[in-house]
Order: structure tokens, then C-alpha cells, then sequence
């Protein structure tokens, strides 16, 4: 019989540990974009007819464990005709079996995995839209290494990284490819979740000797170092932090002492297209999306929304239409790689109050990287 | 005449305070014995270490010839010692006769089941609170635990029986029956070794005596003897006694 | 390298022991185990973020706010909620049991509150965030208020329950309950009281560390754990135990993090717990009473 | 003149009745001694007074001239009636100096702390040496010692002890009494639960006797001490 | 007596197979709704097994369901599955035993937070090994094991830890526990060995509570010690059996299901405000129900049974 609406489910950490970053990146897109799709009349189908979303939502509580049960209540309860993702590269991986068994195409728009082809190969109908640990180190290496051949900064890096998932994947791309680029890794230390004093830390970065701090962190810490790095007038010439830094907070609590200083992600700057999704983002929202994933995730729901458009609610054909198919999007035209969005960008800075991209240098958008940075103000 | 125990140098030290101090005396057979002293004259504390509870500080406690100091009450319990404390510690959530079979559950019997329902009723009995058997422990007045508890340590069929004021609190009736509970006992043939500042029992049940003060022996003799030493008189007694 | 390590661990020392006074408190003399307590310290969090952020209020007079409010928040709390509980327990054993299961609920409710209200995102501003310089170590003004906010609170609580009647009728509540009617003491009233100190300890504790800490509304359990492993290391109850664990937690964090490696601090600070417990079971300053 | 006058006092724990329609009086001044079996209720009595348990609607307890029935204990204290309990009550992870102070912590105390407290000194000078012991760590005798000073702190006109000789040597059982002696001299008046017969009534001026939750006798303590029928009668029949 | 015994144990094999045929005829997410439950049930009464009787409070559960997942991780490729199994549960005892040792002379709250403690550093130091010696932080588990096939185990799970526990409250060792948490003081001097009764009771217990973690490992593919050490695990399971009545053989279970069940009810029906009403309900329990769900369940049929048969009374006691 002919369906009055599509149902869309999700299980997000509503609470718990994992609620911060979903409540920033994931649960505002979702939010937006059922919001813009039913004042639009509802997701279009194939004939032109247009289908208001239903939402089924669900806490998982930051428990793996009611995370697959949520999932799988949405799959064979509810009956939902998309699930969207949660957040975080864990969840995204105890999400993908079971998505793939129930035959739901899994767009995971917020994991960052240097394992997605070999993914992608196992759950055919899965979609990694955030690139792998190399991806962003080697970014960082080249914006590095170029920088260093004018001489502008030493070959020497200090790095440190959380002791979770997230930080380990990428520390791990990182020591080979700054060793490829020819870089000094002088300082390389690891801290784990929890941590919120990164005095001893800097004070080793700081006599090191190296030009070039980076932290693969997590919010909490990238603005705890943040903090403590103005606290100790540590002051190398690249300053790179993890996730966190893209976020609109970031700016607003730290003002334009942020200038100059390098993280994971970014946006074209120049883009009108994201200019302006940022500002129905903080219209529907109330706040503003971070310089990251936040765009790709909406950009994964267009993608979504445009495969339904072409080949209705036939899950099946949908996935195929992710994998193989163009779209427009918010990021421009857009198309998947072997199941995955290579289009991205691996690193932005802080320039005048907007966290621009800077690699890869090459791609149109890129703004010219800042290095030095300016020395905090004192 | 056999000796069931024997002390031999005990001293005890809390932290700077000496409970005990240099103590040595024993018990032959079937003895019954009052352990006098001054309150915080160590008395209990002598007790605490023949029943493991502390290990002393230095000093042999021999059980039957074999030294115990410094083993576990668990280890020292199924040797033949059992003992009341001068505190009732009844086990509240269990009940009167449940209180009872722990005894005999892991004492040297080793009894269970029904068995052990029969001979926990049977030293209720003994001690006059069969009827309450079924009750939770926390539901006895005070001088109804002690009772209990005395149960308790009868169903661990000790050679050697410890009572740390077992007869405080009780009125002259009542006082009369305990007295003739233990002398019962002591027909069975248990040595016992008491701790009490009720003299009229001391009287009564105690042959002999050991008086303690300041953690030290000061006499050890015959009651009559021994309640004469002026000494005692002086530190334990006081005039009215005298 | 040695003085700077020192004055750094001292300092992260300092906000351990802030926040676990209140706790000590709580537990100790009024005998609630409190697992909320982590969610009033966000909430005061909040507060200082929105007084700072929408009316400019400083956070230092925050204080002035944040402490009242959390007195009489644990008052209100302690009357309806928990004075029942006290009242129907027959043991130490079963209000413990009612109070970690109430509790349990309460953190669910402020925690829901604060979602609702502030969603779940990372909170933070910058408040005092400057260099002081503290014998050749710089340190955060703000970690530094910290650190000298919990030494005079400590001090004071501690003189107070030590060297007046009044701080001696609470221990005297704190340990024997039942026979502090005898003297004539209302153990109602200085239960009550106890509690609502503790909250606004913690709200005292949740304004300052908002300061230079990221705070999220699900983040107080990790505080609340935080507290419980310095006041069971320090001895439930005591004052100076909580500042001592506090301080000594936040140098082994900081020297391990100097001089070993920083991924370790954690099990560090656990081991050091557990080795403090297994050394002295009932806490560095506790008296054992079994 | 009459001090304490109860009327009716009943008290159930639960099912069980404990009291039932005890009348006892004390005068100003007075020592009275409640004589009875094991569980005849007298614990319950001083508690009930004391309003550390709470007595049946109904019951009348006026003291000085002024109802006291329900009031929580720590009113009951300042009122001017303490209670050295069963078990003595001590705060055991406090020093015997603390729980002196606490003593006084009634506010019809206070004022009097010091001089009470060199009373108290006086009367035990074991606590005077003691004073920075913790008291769990002190004997049973000395554990009395510090919960009779801690109630003579709180300057109360009537003192209530269960059972004050209960575990102590024969030489501090004599040592206690004269101190109650001399308390008495004070013009304290004196209501005390004792198994120590002789001892109790050899100090008190008056006697009840007490079984099975009622109060089946009254007389001077010379009377009671002499009618040694009635001793047995009274104190053999429960056991 | 016997034949009750008998009763009750035709009773208990009819309900195993009922719960055991649930996939048969109820969907997928039966399934999984019953794995989780019938994981907690198991947590909960492992849990009770120690601390019911003794009140040692253990907010340790989630360091050995942890170990039980990270052993499934690291040998599910080298040995078969059964074995996998017997291996997780040896870690389980042989950490048990060192945490039982080191635990002894701990009590009350002391001991609750130890136990917090204890679970933090297995999970600092499985998170520093990772990083530091394998250099990874995150495993993968590809077994093929169905979710009925988790199901079966964890039910037969709960099916043995329940007869147990009941085989326990019926024994010496039962006794000895209930003396142990009354007194340890008298339990040493009635001769019992306070040390060994704790430790094996404690040791028991973990291992079964590792082997849940070590069957539901499977499900989520991927583990990395966030997940597997979330406290909120040990939490919940201490909530749970609390609430139930953990002395009793029933208590915990009676406390796990309708938790389990309002946690997913709440969580469906009110995902924004799941946490203020989830917390208001539970105060109401607290109040409610003040001795535990078990005990008001008895409290009821106790009521039943004495209102036909006024003179039961003294029977009931015995
Ligand atoms: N665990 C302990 N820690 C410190 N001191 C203790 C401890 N136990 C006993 N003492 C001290 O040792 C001394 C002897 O105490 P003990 O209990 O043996 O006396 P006692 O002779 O039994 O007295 P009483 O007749 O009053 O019961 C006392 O001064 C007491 O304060
Ligand atoms: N908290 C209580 N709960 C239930 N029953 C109680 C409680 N306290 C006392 N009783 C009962 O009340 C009766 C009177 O007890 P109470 O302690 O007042 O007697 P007593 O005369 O002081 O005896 P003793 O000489 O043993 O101290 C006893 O039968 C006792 O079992
Ligand atoms: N902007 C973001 N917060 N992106 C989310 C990235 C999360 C990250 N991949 C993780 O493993 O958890
Ligand atoms: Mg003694
Ligand atoms: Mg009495």
C-alpha cells in the first residue's frame, strides 16, 4: 500500500560520555535537516510526491551495548525505512554489521578510519565519509614540510594524543608519514582520556626545541591547551589540535587569540553554498556548526535525500545510487570512491574568525596556511 | 591433673599502652578460674589473645601443649576454645537458632541440616531460650542474647570455655540461675575462664583466681586467699569488700 | 623542572581537594552517600557560565551567588528527599543502600534538567586565565584560586569542626547518631546542615573549576568518582584527609606525567589509591572503627 | 515537692507492649531506684522519658511544672533531664575532653561548662588524666565514667542512669555510688535503674518495683531494703 | 518438602525451555531485547552472590565483563570459541584472586571504592598496553556467532549462576556468608575461614560476570576499553540488584527485569527527557518500595496467604 510518510531512525548518545560531541556535530544536522525536508513538503519520491519524515529517535546512553539493541529495534520493530549513523568512529563500527545485515545503507559521516576500504569491502552498503588517520597526517606533514623548506619553521615536531580510538588511529598515521615528509618527532607522548592538566606536557613540548606542536585531542583538552598554552607563553610557530578546534565555541571563547592556530578540518571559505547552510544551521538550531564533520554530515543526509529522490525507498537500489552516483550537495558536486568521500579537507586554520582549509593546498578553496602564527598576546 | 592452657610472658601493646604485660599463668583441666582486675586491667585483652582475635605482642600461649599465639580464631576455634564477649555480638539478621548452628556448622562437628536444628534447640535449651528459637537475634533483649550467645559457644562443645562477663547485668534470680548453668558446665567437666566483677559468682564458681592490674598479675590463688591479698583489696576490691 | 613540577602538581591537587570537600562532608556527617553530587557541581558550572556569559557577572562573585543557592538547594533536597530515608533506616547499612539508590535518581534528574535546559554540548569560557608566577613556575590565576580556595575552606572547615562545640557536635552526629540526642544536639537539624554545606561546597568547587575546565551536563559522574576516590583516600570524613589526598593525587598525576609518561598518570593516581587503601584501610587520616 | 510526674505511660514496640500505664513520680532532689527483672521495661522507661523512644499517645509527663510528653530528646535535655543509657552512649571516635564539651552542649549549659567540667574532674580524676584518650579505646569502667561526666555537663536538675555499675570492679561499683552520693548532694535529682540492689538503695530515698511493663510496688528504700520477702518476691518472679 | 522441591524444579526446567524457544516464535528484536536482559539478570545475580550476603558493595563488575570482552578479542582468531570461553573465565579468576587477596582487609565504602578503583586501572593499563605495546587501541571481533546463539549462552548462563546461588543459600557456605555479613568477629570465632569463604564466593562470581562480557562481546564487532570498561555497566548492575533485594536468590533478578524493561521503555518513548523522569521514578521506588522489589513481592503474598489462613503465623517463621 502507498506509505504516508518515511520513517527515519536514530540512536545518538543523548547522554553520557559521548553526548558532547554528538550534540555538536550529529544531533543538530539530523535535527536541521528533518526540519528543512518537511517544510519542503517531505522527502521527494521518485513519481514527485513528497512524504513527510517520520522520526523514531533513541538514547543509547553511550552504551555499545543499547546502541545495537537500539538499532535493531529500529530495523525489526519499528520497521524505519533509513536509520541515520551515530557518532564516533566506535559506534559507527558496532553499527556497521548489523546495518548491513538488515540491509540498511550506513552512511557514516563522523568516523575516521584509515580502515574504511577494507570497510567498505565487507559491508557493501556502508559509506565512510570522513577519511583515515593518513589522510589528515599527511596533509599536515606536506603544510609542514613546505613550510620548513622556506624556512620559515625546523623539522622538528612535538606531538602528543589521546589514548582513545580517535587519537591512537591518528598518532599512528602520523609517525610514519612525518617520517616519510622528513620530519623530527621529538617529543611523542600519549595521555588518556580524562586528562585536564597539560602543564607537564607543554613544559616538555616547550624544551624540546620544536617549532611545531600538535595534539590529537579531544574538545575538553584541545580547550584546555589552548588555555595552558597562553597560561605557559608556549609559543611554537604551528599550533595543530584535534577535534574541537573547528568548533564555533572554540572562536567564541577564545577570540581572535586563536588566529593562526591549525586543526583537523576546516571549511572553504570562499564556498557561499556552506556560507549559507551555516546560517540555517544556527537558524533552526541555535547554534552554529562546527568547521568539520558537521557540513559532511549534512552533506550525507543530501546525498540520502537525493538517492530517495532517484530510486524511491527501495533501500537496495538507494545504496547503489550512494555508491555510484553524483550529487549536489553543500559541499558542491559530490561523488563517492570506492564507497568513501575523498573530497575533503585535512586541514584548516583559524584566519579572522573563521576556520578556513589549507589542505590540500592544491584543491580550489584552499586558503594560504599562516605560518608563523602570531605569538599570544601577552 | 592436666593443663589445658597455658600463658606464658604474654604482653600486649597498643600503639604506647601496654594492655598487657609480662603475664603467665595457667589452667589445669576442668578448672574453673576468675580472671579479676580493675577495669583496663587488660582482662579482656588476655581474652581477645587466647581466642586469636589479637596476636600478642610477645609471648607463648600454649592449647593442650600446642602454642596458638597468633593463629586465626578460626584456626584456634576448632581447637576446643569458644568464648562470649562482653559486648553481645548476636548476628541480627539471623535468627535465634540459625545463631546457634553456626557453631556447630563450622565448629569440629561440623553438623547440618536437621541435625543441626535438633542440637541448636538443645543448647537453647540449656540456657532457656527454646522458645525463642525461630526469632531473629535482634529481636532478644540484651541479657536474652548473652543467653544466646552463650548458646552459641556451649554448641561449639569447647574443652575450654572464655566468658567475659557473661553475669553482668542480671538481678539476684537470675544471677542464681547462671550460676548454676556454668556449674553444670564445670560437672561436664569444661574448664572455664571467667571475667567478672560480680564477686558473690566469683565466689561461687571459682576455686581459683588470677588478678590482673595494670596489664600485670598480681595474685593467683585461691579465692578466699586471693580476695584477702591486700593488694587486690587495694586495687580491685576496695574497702567494702574487704 | 623539579619546583615547576611540584608547584604544577600542587596546583592540579588543589581542584581535586576542592571539589571533594563537600562530598567528605556530606558523607561523613550526614552520613548520605551522594551520587548527585558530581551533577551540582555542573550545575553550578552552568551557572557561573551563564552569570559570566549573558550578565557579565564575575565568576569570583559568582561565588557569592553559587554558594547560597547550593546551601539552600541541599537544604531543600535533604528535608523532602532524604530526611525520610533517615528516618525510616534501621542501619547505617540500609541508608546507605537508600541513599546511593535516591541519589542515584536525583543525578538522573538534575542531569535531565541540564540537558534540556543547555543541551549536551562542551562548555567552557575563559576566565583569569593569566600567568602568575609562583616561586619560577607559571600557573593559571585560575587554577591557582583553586588551590587557594581549597586551602582556606579546608583550613576553615577544619578548625571549625576541630576547635568549636559546634564543629564538634557534627562529628559527634557523624559518629554516633544515636547517642547525640543525649547531649542534646538535633541531629535532623545538623544532618541538614551538613548536607547543604556540602552542596554549597560544591557549588563553590563547580563555579571555579568552570573557570578553566570543559564541562558538559552529562559530565558530573566523572567528578563524583573523582571526589570518592579522594575522600575514601583521605578518610571519610575528614577534612584535612581530602585536602592531603587531593594534593597528593595531583602530584603523582604531575610527576608521573614529568617523569615517566603522561599516559600512565591515570593508573598512576589508581595505584597510589589503592596501595593508600591497602596500606591504611580506612583512608590516610581515617581511624578504623572495626 | 514533686519534679517528674508521668501518669499513663504506655509504650508498644510494635505489637509488644513494653510499658503499660506506668505512673512514677521523683522529687525535687529526690533518688529514686526502679527495681525489676530482665525486660520488665525499665530501659524502656528512662527512654521513654528521655523521648529517645517514643511512648503511646496519651501518656502525661510533666516535669517542672511543664509537659515534656513527645518532645524530641534533645529538647528533653534542655529541659533539664539527662540520660546515661544502657550501653552508655559514648562518642567513641571522640576524646573524653570532647565528649565532655559535647556535654555542655545544650544551651542551658554552656555557660556552666567550666565549672561543671571541674566537677566532673574532680568526682573521676581518671578523666582529668585521660582527657586526650580516644574513648573507644578506654575500659568499660572508664567508658562510664565519661558518659556520667558527659550528662553532668549538660547541668541537669534530674539524671537518669540505666544500669551505672553494670561490668565495673567491685572497688569503682563503690567509687560510683559515693560519686553518686556526692551528685546528689548537689541537689540533682536521681532516677536510677539498677540490678546492684544493695548498692542502689543503700543512696536512693524512695524504690518502684517493676515487672512485666508495670509498676507493681512503691516504698522508702529503707522499707525495701529491710522486706527482703519483697525483694525476692518482685525481683526472682520473671526469670 | 521434597515434593516442592521437585515442583519447583519441573517449574524452573518448563520455564527454561519456554525462554529458550523465545527466538523460535518472537522476532529478532525479542532476541535482542532478551540478551540484554538476560545479561543484567546474570550480571545482577553474579553480583549478588558475593555482595548480597557479605555488603561488600563491588563497583568492580565492569573491570571483569571487560576482561571478559578483551579476551574474546584478542584470542577469538587463535582458538576456538569454547575454548576462547574457558580461557576468558581463567583471566577472570586468576584477576579475582589477586583483587580478592588485595581486598580483604577492606570494608563498607572502602572496599565500594576500591572496587571503582580497581576497575579504572584494568582499564588504564589494558589502554596503556594497547597504545603502548600493540600500538593499536580499537579490536575487531568477526565471529560468527548469531544472536540467538548469544542468547542460548547467556540464558544458560543465568540458568546455572541461578542454581548457584540457590545451591549456596542452601549450604554451608551460604550460612557462612550471611555470618560474615553480619560479623565477621563472630564468623572467626565459630571457625570460619573469613579469607577463603570471601575470596572463593568473590572469585565464583567473577567469573561469571566476566563470561558475560565475553559471550556479548561478539555483538559489537568492534571494542576498544571505553566501551567495554563503561562503568555505568557496574552501576547499573549494583542498581539493579539493590533494588531487587541482593540477599535473596531471586532478589536481583526481580530488580534487573522491570528495570531493564522501563531503561528501554524510557528510552523509546522519551529519549529527551528520559533521564528526569527515568530519575523521578526511581526516587518513587526508593520511597515505594523501601526494602526492594523481592521484599515487596513477598510482603504481598505473604499478605494473601495469611488473610486466608489467620493462624499461620508461626509456621511462616520457621
Ligand atoms: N584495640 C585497642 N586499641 C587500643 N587500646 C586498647 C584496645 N583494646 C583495649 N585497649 C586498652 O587496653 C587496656 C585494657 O583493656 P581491656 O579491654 O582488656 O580491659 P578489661 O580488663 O577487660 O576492662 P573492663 O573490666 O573494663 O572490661 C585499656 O586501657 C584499653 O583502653
Ligand atoms: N527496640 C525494641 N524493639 C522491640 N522490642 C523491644 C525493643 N526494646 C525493648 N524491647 C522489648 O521490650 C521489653 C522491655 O525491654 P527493656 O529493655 O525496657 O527492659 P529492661 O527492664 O531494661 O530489661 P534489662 O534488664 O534486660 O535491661 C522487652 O520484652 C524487650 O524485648
Ligand atoms: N567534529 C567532530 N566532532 N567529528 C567527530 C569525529 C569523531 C571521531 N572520529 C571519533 O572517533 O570519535
Ligand atoms: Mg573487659
Ligand atoms: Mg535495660
Amino acid at each position: 500500500q502507498e506509505p504516508a510518510s518515511v520513517k527515519i531512525g536514530y540512536a545518538l548518545s543523548l547522554t553520557g560520555p559521548n553526548a558532547g560531541g554528538t550534540g555538536i556535530t550529529t544531533l543538530p544536522n539530523y535535527q536541521l535537516w528533518v526540519k528543512e525536508v518537511n517544510d519542503a513538503g517531505g522527502l521527494e519520491m521518485p513519481d514527485g510526491k513528497r512524504l513527510p519524515i517520520e522520526v523514531v529517535e533513541y538514547d543509547d546512553r553511550s552504551s555499545a551495548e543499547e546502541l545495537v539493541r537500539a538499532l535493531q529495534r529500529l530495523a525489526t520493530q519499528d520497521e524505519v525505512d533509513f536509520i541515520l549513523p551515530p557518532w564516533s568512529t566506535g559506534y559507527n563500527l558496532a553499527a556497521a554489521p548489523l546495518l548491513d545485515r538488515y540491509g540498511y545503507p550506513h552512511l557514516a559521516a563522523t568516523s575516521v578510519t584509515d580502515k574504511a576500504p577494507e570497510f567498505a569491502e565487507r559491508w557493501k552498503k556502508s559509506f565512510w565519509m570522513l577519511g583515515g588517520g593518513h589522510d589528515y597526517t599527511n596533509a599536515l606533514a606536506k603544510v609542514l614540510t613546505d613550510s620548513a623548506d622556506k624556512g620559515t619553521i625546523n623539522k622538528k615536531v612535538a606531538m602528543i594524543s589521546i589514548a582513545d580510538g580517535f587519537g591512537i588511529d591518528l598518532v599512528n598515521a602520523a609517525r610514519p608519514s612525518f617520517q616519510e615528509a622528513g620530519l623530527e618527532v621529538v617529543y611523542d607522548k600519549t595521555y588518556p582520556v580524562g586528562t585536564t592538566d597539560f602543564t607537564p606536557m607543554i613544559n616538555e613540548a616547550k624544551a624540546s626545541g620544536a617549532d611545531t606542536f600538535v595534539a590529537f585531542s579531544y574538545p575538553p583538552e584541545t580547550f584546555a591547551l589552548t588555555q595552558q598554552a597562553q597560561v605557559a607563553d608556549f609559543n611554537p610557530k604551528v599550533l595543530y589540535f584535534g577535534v574541537g578546534t573547528a568548533f564555533p565555541i572554540y572562536a567564541k571563547n577564545n577570540g581572535d587569540a586563536i588566529n593562526g592556530i591549525m586543526g583537523i578540518g576546516g571549511i572553504d571559505g570562499t564556498s557561499e553554498k556552506i556560507a549559507d547552510y551555516r546560517k540555517r544551521h544556527e537558524a533552526a538550531t541555535g547554534k552554529a556548526p562546527d568547521y568539520w564533520a558537521s557540513v559532511i554530515t549534512y552533506a550525507s543526509l543530501e546525498i540520502l535525500q537525493e538517492a530517495i529522490k532517484r530510486k524511491g525507498l527501495d533501500r537496495e537500489a538507494v545504496a547503489e545510487e550512494i555508491a555510484s552516483g553524483t550529487f549536489e550537495t553543500v559541499l558542491g558536486e559530490t561523488k563517492l570512491e570506492d564507497n568513501q568521500l575523498r573530497d575533503l579537507w585535512w586541514a584548516g586554520q583559524w584566519q579572522d574568525g573563521q576556520f578556513v582549509a589549507i589542505a590540500p593546498s592544491d584543491r580550489p578553496g584552499a586558503a594560504e596556511p599562516m605560518i608563523p602564527r602570531p605569538a599570544w598576546k601577552k | 591433673m592436666t593443663e589445658i592452657l597455658a600463658l606464658s610472658g604474654i604482653t600486649k601493646r597498643f600503639g604506647g599502652l601496654t594492655a598487657v604485660n609480662e603475664l603467665s599463668f595457667s589452667l589445669a583441666a576442668g578448672e574453673v578460674v576468675g580472671l579479676l582486675g580493675p577495669n583496663g586491667s587488660g582482662k579482656t585483652t588476655v581474652m581477645n589473645m587466647i581466642s586469636g582475635f589479637f596476636a600478642p605482642t610477645q609471648g607463648v600461649i600454649a592449647l593442650k601443649g600446642e602454642p596458638i599465639q597468633g593463629l586465626a580464631p578460626h584456626r584456634i576455634a576448632p581447637k576446643g576454645v569458644a568464648r562470649t564477649f562482653q559486648l553481645v555480638r548476636a548476628l541480627p539478621s539471623l535468627t535465634v537458632s540459625e545463631n546457634v548452628q553456626t557453631a556447630l556448622a563450622f565448629g569440629k562437628q561440623r553438623l547440618w541440616g536437621e541435625e543441626a536444628r535438633e542440637r541448636a534447640l538443645h543448647h537453647l535449651e540449656e540456657v532457656g531460650l527454646a522458645e525463642r528459637a525461630g526469632e531473629k537475634a535482634s529481636d532478644l533483649t540484651y541479657i536474652d542474647q548473652k543467653r544466646m550467645e552463650l548458646a552459641r559457644a556451649l554448641a561449639a562443645e569447647p574443652d575450654l570455655l572464655l566468658l567475659d562477663e557473661w553475669l553482668a547485668g542480671l538481678n539476684p534470680t537470675e544471677l542464681r540461675t547462671g550460676i548454676d548453668l556454668i556449674q553444670s558446665l564445670e560437672q561436664r567437666g569444661m574448664t572455664i575462664l571467667l571475667v567478672e566483677h560480680v564477686m558473690d559468682a566469683i565466689r561461687a564458681l571459682c576455686g581459683r583466681c588470677v588478678v590482673m592490674n595494670a596489664g600485670r598479675k598480681i595474685a593467683d590463688g585461691p579465692t578466699d586467699e586471693v580476695l584477702r591479698d591486700p593488694e587486690v583489696v587495694r586495687a580491685y576490691l576496695g574497702d567494702d569488700h574487704a | 623542572m623539579l619546583t615547576t613540577t611540584l608547584i604544577s602538581g600542587l596546583v592540579l591537587g588543589g581542584t581535586y581537594a576542592l571539589i571533594a570537600m563537600g562530598l567528605t562532608i556530606q558523607y561523613g556527617i550526614a552520613r548520605i552517600m551522594n551520587l548527585a553530587y558530581g551533577e551540582t557541581i555542573i550545575a553550578a558550572a552552568f551557572l557561573a557560565y551563564v552569570l559570566y556569559g549573558q550578565w557579565g557577572i564575575d565568576p569570583v562573585l559568582g561565588l557569592l551567588i553559587a554558594v547560597p543557592i547550593g546551601f539552600a538547594f541541599g537544604h531543600v533536597i535533604y528535608g523532602l528527599m532524604l530526611r525520610p530515608l533517615v528516618l525510616r533506616s534501621a542501619s547505617r547499612e540500609s541508608l546507605e543502600i537508600d541513599s546511593i539508590l535516591a541519589t542515584f535518581g536525583l543525578l538522573f534528574v538534575i542531569q535531565g534538567v541540564m540537558l534540556v535546559v543547555f543541551g549536551s554540548n562542551y562548555t567552557s569560557y575563559n576566565y583569569l586565565n593569566v600567568g602568575v608566577d609562583v616561586f619560577g613556575a607559571v600557573v593559571a590565576a585560575n587554577r591557582l584560586l583553586a588551590l587557594a580556595l581549597a586551602i582556606v575552606i579546608g583550613g576553615g572547615l577544619y578548625l571549625l569542626l576541630t576547635r568549636t562545640l559546634w564543629g564538634t557536635a557534627l562529628r559527634a552526629v557523624a559518629v554516633a547518631p544515636k547517642s547525640a540526642p543525649l547531649v542534646g544536639i538535633d541531629v535532623n537539624r545538623a544532618a541538614r546542615f551538613a548536607f547543604a554545606i556540602g552542596c554549597s561546597l560544591a557549588a563553590a568547587g563547580g563555579v571555579v573549576v568552570s573557570t578553566y575546565q570543559t564541562f558538559t551536563a552529562t559530565a558530573g559522574v566523572v567528578f563524583t568518582m573523582k571526589a570518592l576516590v579522594v575522600v575514601i583516600m583521605g578518610g571519610v570524613g575528614n577534612i584535612l584527609g581530602a585536602l592531603s589526598a587531593g594534593l597528593i593525587l595531583g602530584l603523582v598525576e604531575t610527576f608521573v606525567a614529568s617523569y615517566l609518561d603522561p599516559g600512565l598518570t591515570l593508573a598512576a593516581t589508581y595505584l597510589i589509591f589503592l596501595a593508600v587503601l591497602l596500606w591504611r584501610p580506612a583512608g590516610l587520616f581515617g581511624r578504623s572503627s572495626r | 515537692m514533686i519534679m517528674l510526674e508521668i501518669g499513663d505511660l504506655s509504650l508498644h514496640y510494635g505489637q509488644h507492649l513494653a510499658l503499660d500505664r506506668i505512673s512514677i513520680s521523683v522529687g525535687k532532689g529526690e533518688t529514686v531506684v526502679i527495681l525489676g527483672a530482665n525486660g520488665a521495661g525499665k530501659s524502656s522507661l528512662l527512654k521513654a522519658i528521655a523521648g529517645m523512644t517514643p511512648a503511646d499517645s496519651g501518656a502525661s509527663i510533666v516535669f517542672g511544672g511543664r509537659r515534656i510528653h513527645a518532645l524530641p530528646a534533645h529538647e528533653v535535655l534542655e529541659a533539664g533531664i539527662a540520660l546515661v543509657p544502657e550501653g552508655r552512649g559514648v562518642f567513641g571516635d571522640l576524646t573524653v575532653e570532647e565528649n565532655l564539651a559535647l556535654g555542655a552542649y545544650a544551651k542551658r549549659a554552656r555557660a556552666h561548662a567550666n565549672e561543671n567540667r571541674a566537677f566532673v574532674y574532680e568526682l573521676f580524676p581518671k578523666l582529668l588524666e585521660r582527657r586526650r584518650q580516644y574513648v573507644n579505646t578506654m575500659s568499660g569502667g572508664e567508658q562510664q565514667m565519661v558518659a556520667i561526666g558527659r550528662a553532668l555537663m549538660s547541668k541537669p536538675e534530674l539524671l537518669m542512669l540505666d544500669e551505672p555499675s553494670l561490668g565495673l570492679a567491685p572497688v569503682v561499683v563503690g567509687d560510683l555510688f559515693r560519686s553518686l552520693g556526692r551528685i546528689r548532694e548537689r541537689g540533682l535529682a536521681l532516677l536510677i535503674v539498677e540490678q546492684n540492689v544493695k548498692m542502689s538503695l543503700s543512696i536512693a530515698d524512695r524504690g518502684y518495683l517493676a515487672e512485666a511493663g508495670r509498676i507493681t510496688g512503691e516504698d522508702t528504700a529503707a522499707n525495701l531494703m529491710n522486706d527482703l520477702a519483697v525483694q525476692r518476691a518482685f525481683l526472682g518472679s520473671a526469670a | 518438602m521434597t515434593l516442592k522441591t521437585l515442583a519447583s524444579a519441573v517449574f524452573f526446567l518448563a520455564l527454561l525451555a519456554a525462554l529458550a524457544s523465545v527466538p523460535f516464535f518472537a522476532g529478532e528484536y525479542a532476541v535482542t531485547l532478551m540478551i540484554g536482559m538476560t545479561g543484567y539478570v546474570v550480571l545482577a545475580t553474579a553480583w549478588g552472590l558475593f555482595s548480597g550476603p557479605t555488603r561488600y558493595v563491588s563497583l568492580a563488575t565492569v573491570a571483569f565483563f571487560g576482561i571478559g570482552a578483551y579476551t574474546v578479542s584478542v584470542l577469538s582468531e587463535v582458538l576456538p570459541y569454547i575454548l576462547v570461553l574457558v580461557a576468558a573465565g581463567l583471566v577472570g579468576l586468576a584477576v579475582a584472586l589477586v583483587v580478592g587477596l588485595a581486598t580483604l582487609r577492606l570494608a563498607g565504602v572502602y572496599f565500594v571504592i576500591f572496587s571503582f578503583g580497581l576497575a579504572e586501572l584494568v582499564r588504564q593499563l589494558v589502554t596503556w598496553y594497547e597504545v603502548n605495546i600493540t600500538g593499536t587501541l580499537g579490536r575487531y571481533i568477526f565471529l560468527p556467532v548469531t544472536p540467538e546463539g548469544i542468547y542460548w549462552q547467556l540464558l544458560a548462563l543465568a540458568a546455572a549462576t541461578l542454581l548457584f546461588s540457590w545451591a549456596i543459600g542452601r549450604s554451608r557456605l551460604g550460612l557462612a556468608l550471611k555470618v560474615i555479613g553480619d560479623d565477621e568477629v563472630v564468623a572467626s570465632h565459630c571457625g570460619i575461614n573469613i579469607a577463603g569463604v570471601k575470596l572463593a564466593l568473590f572469585s565464583i562470581s567473577a567469573i561469571i560476570i566476566t563470561l558475560v562480557g565475553a559471550i556479548q562481546a561478539p555483538r559489537w564487532t568492534y571494542i576498544e576499553p571505553s566501551i567495554v570498561f563503561n562503568p555505568t555497566t557496574s552501576f547499573l548492575t549494583l542498581i539493579m540488584a539493590l533494588l531487587g533485594g541482593a540477599d535473596r536468590l531471586w532478589g536481583p533478578l526481580l530488580g534487573a527485569i522491570p528495570l531493564f524493561l522501563l531503561f528501554e521503555w524510557l528510552s523509546a518513548n522519551f529519549p529527551n527527557h528520559y533521564p528526569i523522569i527515568l530519575g523521578l521514578i526511581f526516587i518513587a521506588i526508593v520511597f515505594v518500595l523501601p526494602k526492594g522489589v523481592l521484599a515487596a513481592v513477598e510482603n504481598l503474598t505473604s499478605r494473601r496467604t495469611s488473610a486466608k489462613r489467620p493462624a499461620a503465623g508461626v509456621e511462616a517463621v520457621q
